[in-house]
């Protein structure tokens, strides 16, 4: 079974269906591309996914769970972590602590244990910081702990919400344009990164690119999105060839 | 200097109670200027000292009190306002001597025996004024509309109340405002009218009675007003129509309007100081303040190298033998420290308190 | 893989002991007899307002929120406590009545920070500012009509001091506008602890404040400040850890109020209106949103000032007002940070040379 | 009959909420920070308009021209000395503090000068009462002037602050000050601007309040100013017919409440019901509900 | 003599350098390019040369005026427009409101709409949103009401801070189509650009920044076969 089972997901938003229709299943451990023009709707299938938003029809199912209709914080907890199109990060906190709230739910000790300092604040914060170091490492943010996190360029901001969302252990990761600001050489070490994180961590992850050299380098299959409805999916090399997804999005 | 008197006064000179503590600061100036050039206290100089703002809150008041005491006073004329007295009431019991002109909660002077009053208290004002009411048969259906977030008001309010049936007044609407909303009576004002009340008792401080006053004839509520101390001062109030106030009555102990040599002298001296301002009950209450601080000075024999504690023993005592004809009226002191003085009763007639009785 | 202390809890200690350090330094300068009574005076009061302060911080500086109640939570505190003290003062001797008083002012005030909390939390920005105001004054106008006494047959609590009934021999605790008075007289034999017991106060409100603030909670709050939204996307419950700052925050205020129930004979509900949370805004703004060791001592600062400033007489609150807004230009103004940040690094820069030649 | 009458009555104190309040909402919306001195502003021009009228005998039109003129100056100075340096500080919070401070030196401005006593206001506009249904409903003179006002103000923001090229300056720069700058936007004089509006309005609400309401101390301003705020909130942040029917239904609550309910704790049914109503409607009634784009 | 031309130009946030004195200069007509890392510095250029930053030192000619000197607000009735990073639309705004405001220092009205019809006919889907709230726009089109808005100024000079990023390819090439229609059309163009590959390919000129600095400047065509730049920007 599918890790992720999307069906006839669909939103309007008054007189506009940014969504309509969409349906997808992406198999665990699967590199998914979600591309298409801008306005077509990619940012808000996050956005309904993860529960920012509540479809008006449709059913979305994790790993065979019924995740329609929850919370963004529910969903959190049943394994889907995102990146974000606009930054949001906790800019005014470290670079160490942005990651250590991704944390929160799997290392836990209660708030009275925190405020009287009991061994159970210092075990589980050491564990937290060396977990978060090592994700930290995987980006190569290590060096920046305790830079606060406004003060990372754009390139290393991109990247540590990309090490928070991993901190929720999550099944599925949704990166949203994560190599948006990036020069090519960056985008080429993000690519790699983004293979590590799915090799190593046990991920299957989805994301939005417009960058097309990352999208043909990294994804094995794609959805294209036209309009809020599904244009053609499949293989990453027949999609891209396909000449609809030309004519409305590659161009050429 | 070696060989003056200190005196403090503490009371609100900023914030929303400024009228009173400016009131009381200046009368008790012109008050000691006299009393120096007339002898002084028992033969010494007597210097006031910067006054002591408290804003009208206690924690301030007591702050001004504790600076009052690093600048040297050994007597203090105040607090102005009950809250603030209370509060300092318990710091000065038994050390330094305390004389409020207003401060007119029960609770104000109980902190120690060194501690006395020249005003009336609340609750006595408040029975005073249900048993002026029945004597005279001004009314049996009376209405009330008073501040129920100040002390003061409220501490004559229920006095009132609880004296009304004991004088067989019938309470037919008792109506309340806050601090925070004092300027629309609207509604109070056609409650009261729809009450068939036919006195309104106005146990508040004369800016809002000002206020009340004028709303009430707005709304054409045909009434005998009543007042009590606070009402004093009502004619002064600048620009106020006092068309408005006629036959308006209030119980107080000083009437800035009175004729006796006594009360112009001080109307005008205050006037002089205080670029035509005209003083009110507070400043009056301040003024006889420093005059029974004299004469118990006097009796006392109190010198200036004395310690505070000795001073306020020494006055305590002294307290009680004195008696004095001051601008509220004759007045000696009980061992409670309270004031024992009868309230004048008067009524506003073409703009000018006319005696009653 | 210890490196030494962490940047953060080498602050948290910085903290700790420059409050240890003031404490015994005034102890001593007080024990030398070199404190004027007005600083004596002032020093409980600075342990009020520096509990208010630091607990406020925590909603304000780290869960992002503006609160303009935060006196109401005070109030609360306050008036449990002291009806507590009050209805045990002939049970329990002062100093476990004292510890319990605080117990019950904190515990209330937790309460009414959590009934607050969550219908309020809901709103963001100035539409929770205002709430927040409302709720403060609600609770400051509904305290005005509470009349609570005791007597044999135990409490009664009242709209108006005649709907008490009590017995005789019964005493009224709470009355109204009139407040509570005579609360410090219960304390009287350990009033002179009262400053080290308002110290441990504010080391125990450190303590909480700065472990909460670095833990795992701690995190989730800031998170939520920093950013609604990406917080939700990483599981954290915004409105659980608003909460939670919320009430820890009410429940210190709550301490806060209990120390100046405590301290002063007088407790009335008009001190806790909204200027009083706005003042304790200031100090938070002033010293630097969710910075602790900053509102300590921009409490310092600003409530000694316009004490300090008592020789001005009336010029005072002027000076006081123009100092507030001058300090504030200097401590915010980006220009006025460029032009410190580049003396700082001047001062610097000329200390390393000295130290090479 | 009662009903109505008390209905008048809010409306009547309600709409002396509502003209301080749209005064209020203008900087509120615009400059985006919380005017905390806007009701001392309005002090002074209760101030100025009585010591004109009374001691230098001027014609009530011409002493309400000079406060007028008098507000818009002290509004923009007090904007340019103590608010503009703070405008790119790191927390909106400093620029609400610094008003605070602001609103202490106008209080004890107005003390050091005219004195703690309270001053009855003189008439200065003369409008008879309006007497219906064989006097069974009487409307002050004054209530119907300051409704008018209100509903003239209200309309005159409006059209200006939508329709006319400084008003679309001013939503500009409350939306994005740089990116105004980047079109061509005066953001200081277009801040000007506003705190000018806003106080010169003040003047106007100075002299609404002290005719409907005759008293004043140098305190006068600050408890309707925090209605005001209360009014402009209710009635939806930034929003001008927001703040005018915020206003208007927060004097009509007050009245029920006081009327239906009672005197003592009406302060607390009106602020229950604005907690209730912004539980409902978290934007205030006419606040636009913004959904942040993620 | 050049149409802006930058001297010693050094800028600071507080205590941090971030501009350490560069010189360039764009000619009238031309496009120029300014490449260069994540914060390089080309942000912080354009800021401070329409008036968002003032710099410590150094001097922005335009047509032989100071703009140093000149207030933020009144550079953009000198002829040049700045089309900022991250887009800054006016998201309560609809896309009409935000066009408007793009032509706030122009007067007449059909100038305007002739202007306004132009931008529509660059841009169909502003048309086709023209009453939508600029918040609730795709990345995309944003960043196209950006460029829009831009252009109603009629600028002589206009400077962008990286239009593509968040494109879609197609768009990415429109994109880029119309900046060389802007500049057919006789607009001057600063480019700031991550897609440094496209940038050089319609470029004039172009300037490489690094850390503050200038450290490279040349033709496009010379820069786009640099072995160096192709290895550290062209991602070859
Ligand atoms: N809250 C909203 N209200 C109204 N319209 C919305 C809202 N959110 C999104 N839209 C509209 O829905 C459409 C899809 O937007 P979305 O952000 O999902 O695009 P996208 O595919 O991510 O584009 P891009 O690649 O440019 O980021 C757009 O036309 C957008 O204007
Ligand atoms: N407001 C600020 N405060 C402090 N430092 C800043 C600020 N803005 C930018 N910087 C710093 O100035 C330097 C230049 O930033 P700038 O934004 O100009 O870079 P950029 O070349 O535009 O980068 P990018 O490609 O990420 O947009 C960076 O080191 C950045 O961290
Ligand atoms: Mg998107
Ligand atoms: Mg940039």
């Amino acid at each position: 079974m599918a890790m992720l089972e999307v069906n006839n997901l669909s939103i309007q938003f008054g007189g506009l269906r940014a969504v309509d229709g969409f349906h997808v299943s992406i198999e665990k451990g699967r590199l998914y591309g979600l591309i298409g023009p801008n306005g077509a709707g990619k940012t808000t299938i996050f956005n309904l996914l993860t529960g920012v938003y509540k479809p008006t029809e449709g059913v979305i199912r994790l790993d065979g769970e019924d995740i329609t209709g929850k919370n963004t914080i529910e969903i959190n907890e049943a394994g889907i972590a995102r990146t974000f199109q606009n930054i949001r990060l906790f800019g005014a906190m470290t670079v160490l602590d942005n990651v250590k709230v991704g944390l929160h739910n799997h290392y836990k000790y209660s708030t009275l244990a925190g405020i009287l300092r009991l061994p159970s604040y210092f075990r589980k914060e050491k564990e937290m910081n060396e977990k978060a170091m090592e994700l930290l490492k995987v980006f190569g943010l290590d060096g920046e702990a305790e830079y606060l996190a406004s003060n990372l360029p754009y390139g290393k901001q991109r990247k540590l919400e990309i090490a928070r969302a991993m901190a929720t252990e999550p099944k599925l990761l949704l990166l949203d344009e994560p190599a948006a600001g990036m020069n090519p050489n960056e985008t080429a070490e993000l690519m790699k990164t983004i293979h590590f994180v799915r090799d190593n961590f046990d991920m299957t992850i989805l994301l939005i690119e417009h960058d097309m050299k990352l999208v043909s380098g990294i994804c094995e299959e794609l959805t294209v999105l036209n309009f809020g409805q599904v244009l053609c999916q499949g293989k990453t090399a027949e999609v891209l060839s396909n000449p609809q997804v030309i004519t409305a999005y590659l161009g050429e | 200097e070696e060989g003056t008197f200190k005196i403090g006064v503490i009371g609100p000179m900023t914030g929303d109670y400024a009228q009173y503590g400016t009131n009381v600061y200046n009368a008790a100036k012109i008050a000691i200027d006299e009393v120096n050039a007339n002898g002084g206290f028992n033969g010494y100089q007597v210097e006031l000292l910067d006054a002591g703002d408290d804003q009208g809150d206690g924690e301030k008041a007591v702050n001004a009190y504790n600076d009052l005491l690093d600048k040297g006073m050994q007597m203090l004329c105040g607090t102005v306002t009950s809250g603030a007295c209370i509060a300092v009431g318990a710091e000065a019991a038994e050390s330094t001597f305390l004389f409020t002109p207003s401060g007119s909660a029960v609770d104000c002077i109980t902190a120690g025996s060194n501690e006395f009053r020249m005003c009336f208290t609340d609750p006595m004002q408040g029975s005073k004024s249900a048993q002026y009411i029945s004597e005279n048969g001004l009314a049996t259906k009376i209405a009330i509309l008073y501040d129920s977030s100040t002390d003061y008001n409220v501490g004559i309010h229920d006095a009132f109340v609880e004296a009304a049936p004991e004088y067989g007044l019938e309470i037919v609407a008792d109506e309340a405002y806050t601090t925070d909303s004092n300027t629309d009576f609207s509604v109070q004002i056609s409650k009261i009218k729809d009450s068939g009340a036919e006195l309104l008792f106005l146990p508040n401080y004369y800016s809002d009675c000002a206020l009340i006053l004028q709303q009430a004839a707005d709304a054409q509520l045909d009434v005998t007003f009543f007042g009590v101390d606070g009402m004093d001062g009502i004619l002064s109030v600048e620009n106020f129509d006092t068309s408005l106030a006629e036959g308006v009555m209030l119980l107080t102990p000083f009437s800035a309007t009175a004729e006796d040599e006594a009360t112009v002298n001080f109307v005008t001296a205050y006037g002089e100081a205080n670029n035509g301002e005209t003083p009110n009950q507070f400043a009056a209450d301040a003024y006889d303040v420093i005059y029974a601080m004299q004469a118990a000075a006097n009796d006392a024999g109190i010198t200036p190298d004395m310690s505070n504690e000795d001073i306020s023993a020494a006055m305590s005592a002294s307290m009680l033998n004195i008696e004095i004809d001051g601008l509220t009226g004759a007045a000696k002191w009980t061992e409670d420290g309270e004031c024992d003085k009868e309230p004048k009763a008067v009524v506003i007639k073409d703009g000018v308190y006319e005696m009653m009785q | 893989m210890k490196k030494g202390m962490s940047k953060t809890s080498k602050n948290n200690y910085i903290t700790y002991a420059m409050v240890i350090v003031i404490f015994i330094v005034v102890q001593t300068l007080s024990a030398t007899g070199n404190l004027s009574r007005l600083i004596t005076g002032l020093l409980v009061p600075l342990c009020v307002y520096t509990i208010a302060a630091v607990s406020l911080n925590l909603v304000v500086g780290f869960s992002g929120e503006l609160s303009l109640g935060h006196a109401g939570f005070m109030c609360v505190g306050a008036y449990s406590s002291a009806l507590f003290s009050n209805v045990f003062a002939e049970t329990l001797p002062s100093v476990p009545r004292l510890i319990l008083a605080i117990l019950v002012g904190a515990a209330v005030a937790a309460v009414f920070g959590i009934l607050i909390g969550i219908p309020v939390l809901r709103l963001r920005g100035d539409y929770l500012a205002i709430v927040t105001l409302a709720f403060g004054e609600i609770i400051k106008n509904l305290i005005n009509v509470l009349y609570v006494g005791v007597d044999e047959n135990g409490l009664h609590v009242a709209t108006s001091s005649a709907g008490l009934n009590l017995a005789a021999g019964g005493k009224q605790i709470m009355k109204g506008a009139l407040g509570i008075s005579g609360t410090a007289t219960l304390y009287k034999d350990i009033k002179d602890y009262f400053f080290p017991i308002g110290v441990v106060l504010i080391l125990i409100t450190l303590f909480i404040v700065q472990n909460l603030v670095n833990s795992r909670s701690g995190r989730a709050i800031m998170s939520t400040r920093d950013n609604r939204i990406a917080a939700e996307s990483v599981g954290i419950s915004v409105t659980k850890y608003k909460l939670m700052a919320f009430t820890i925050s009410a429940a210190l205020a709550g301490v806060a109020g209990v120390l100046y129930a405590h301290n002063l004979s007088m407790l009335k509900v008009s001190t806790f209106d909204y200027n009083l949370s706005i003042l304790i805004l200031v100090y938070v703004v002033l010293g630097g949103i969710g910075n602790l060791r900053g509102s300590i001592i921009a409490t310092i600062i600003l409530y000694a000032l316009p004490e300090l400033l008592r020789g001005f007489s009336n010029y005072r609150m002027l000076i006081y007002a123009v100092v507030l807004i001058v300090m504030m230009l200097f401590n915010w103004a980006p220009a006025a940070r460029n032009w410190r940040s580049r003396m700082l690094e001047k001062l610097k820069g000329a200390g390393k040379k000295k130290e090479a030649a | 009959m009662t009903f109505i009458s008390y209905l008048k009555d809010g409306i009547s104190l309600g709409s002396i909420y509502a003209i301080i309040a749209l005064g209020y909402t203008m900087v509120y919306g615009i400059a985006k920070m919380l005017n905390f001195a806007h009701g001392d502003v309005i002090m002074v021009g209760a101030f100025v308009i009585l010591t004109a009228v009374t001691k230098a005998g001027l014609s009530p039109l011409l002493s309400i021209l000079l406060a007028v003129v008098l507000c818009t100056v002290l509004g923009v100075v007090i904007e340019a000395v103590a608010y503009r340096p703070l405008r790119k500080a790191s927390s909106n919070l400093a620029v609400l503090i610094t008003a605070i401070g602001v609103s202490y030196l106008l209080q004890n401005l107005a003390l050091l000068i005219f004195g703690a006593d309270a001053k009855s206001f003189v008439t200065v506009i003369d409008v008879p009462t309006l007497v219906l249904f064989d006097g069974q409903l009487t409307i002050k003179g004054i209530t119907i002037v300051t409704i008018a006002a209100c509903i003239i103000i209200m309309c005159a923001l409006t059209f200006f602050v939508n329709k006319t090229k400084p008003g679309r300056a001013m939503q500009a720069v409350s939306e994005d000050r740089d990116a105004a700058q980047l079109m061509g936007v005066n953001v200081n004089s277009t801040i000007s601007l506003t705190f000018a509006i806003g106080s010169g309005l003040a003047a106007i609400a100075g002299l609404l309040l002290c005719s409907a309401y005759p008293t004043l101390t140098p305190y006068t301003g600050a408890m309707p100013g925090i209605k005001a705020f209360v009014a402009a909130v209710f009635g939806g942040i930034g929003s001008i017919p927001g703040a005018m029917i915020g206003g208007i239904l927060l004097g009509v609550i007050e009245i029920f409440g006081k009327a239906y309910i009672s005197s003592q704790v009406a302060d607390a049914i009106v602020f229950a019901v604005l907690i209730v109503v912004l539980l409902v409607k978290p934007t205030g009634l006419f606040g636009r509900n913004i959904q942040e784009k993620v | 003599m050049a149409m802006l031309e930058i001297k010693d130009l050094e800028v600071f946030y507080g205590v941090i350098q971030a501009i350490k004195g560069i010189s360039f200069e764009v000619n009238e007509g031309e496009v120029v390019a300014l490449i260069g890392a994540n914060g390089a510095g080309k942000t912080t250029t354009l800021q401070t040369i329409t008036g968002l930053l003032s710099p410590k030192k150094g001097s922005i000619l335009f047509e032989g005026q100071e703009l140093t000197k000149v207030p933020a607000h009144k550079i953009v009735s000198l002829g040049m427009a700045h089309v900022p990073e991250g887009r800054r639309v006016f998201a309560q705004f609809t896309v009409y409101q935000n066009l408007l405001m793009g032509a706030y220092t122009r007067k007449d009205k059909n100038e305007i709409e002739a202007s306004l019809a132009e931008v529509y006919k660059r841009f169909p889907r502003l048309e086709e949103r023209k009453n939508q709230t600029a918040g609730t726009l795709s990345g995309g089109e944003q960043q196209m009401l950006a460029m829009g808005r831009a252009l109603m100024s009629k600028p002589r000079i206009i400077l962008m801070d990286e239009p593509s990023m968040g494109l879609s390819p197609i768009l990415v090439n429109e994109i880029f189509d119309i900046i060389q229609s802007v500049s057919a059309s006789g607009t001057t163009v600063l480019l700031v650009e991550q897609n440094a590959k496209k940038a050089l390919s319609i470029a004039d000129r172009a300037y490489v920044l690094e850390t503050g600095k200038i450290v490279k400047e040349g033709k496009a065509e010379t820069l786009l076969n640099d072995d160096s730049i192709k290895k550290a920007y062209l991602g070859e």
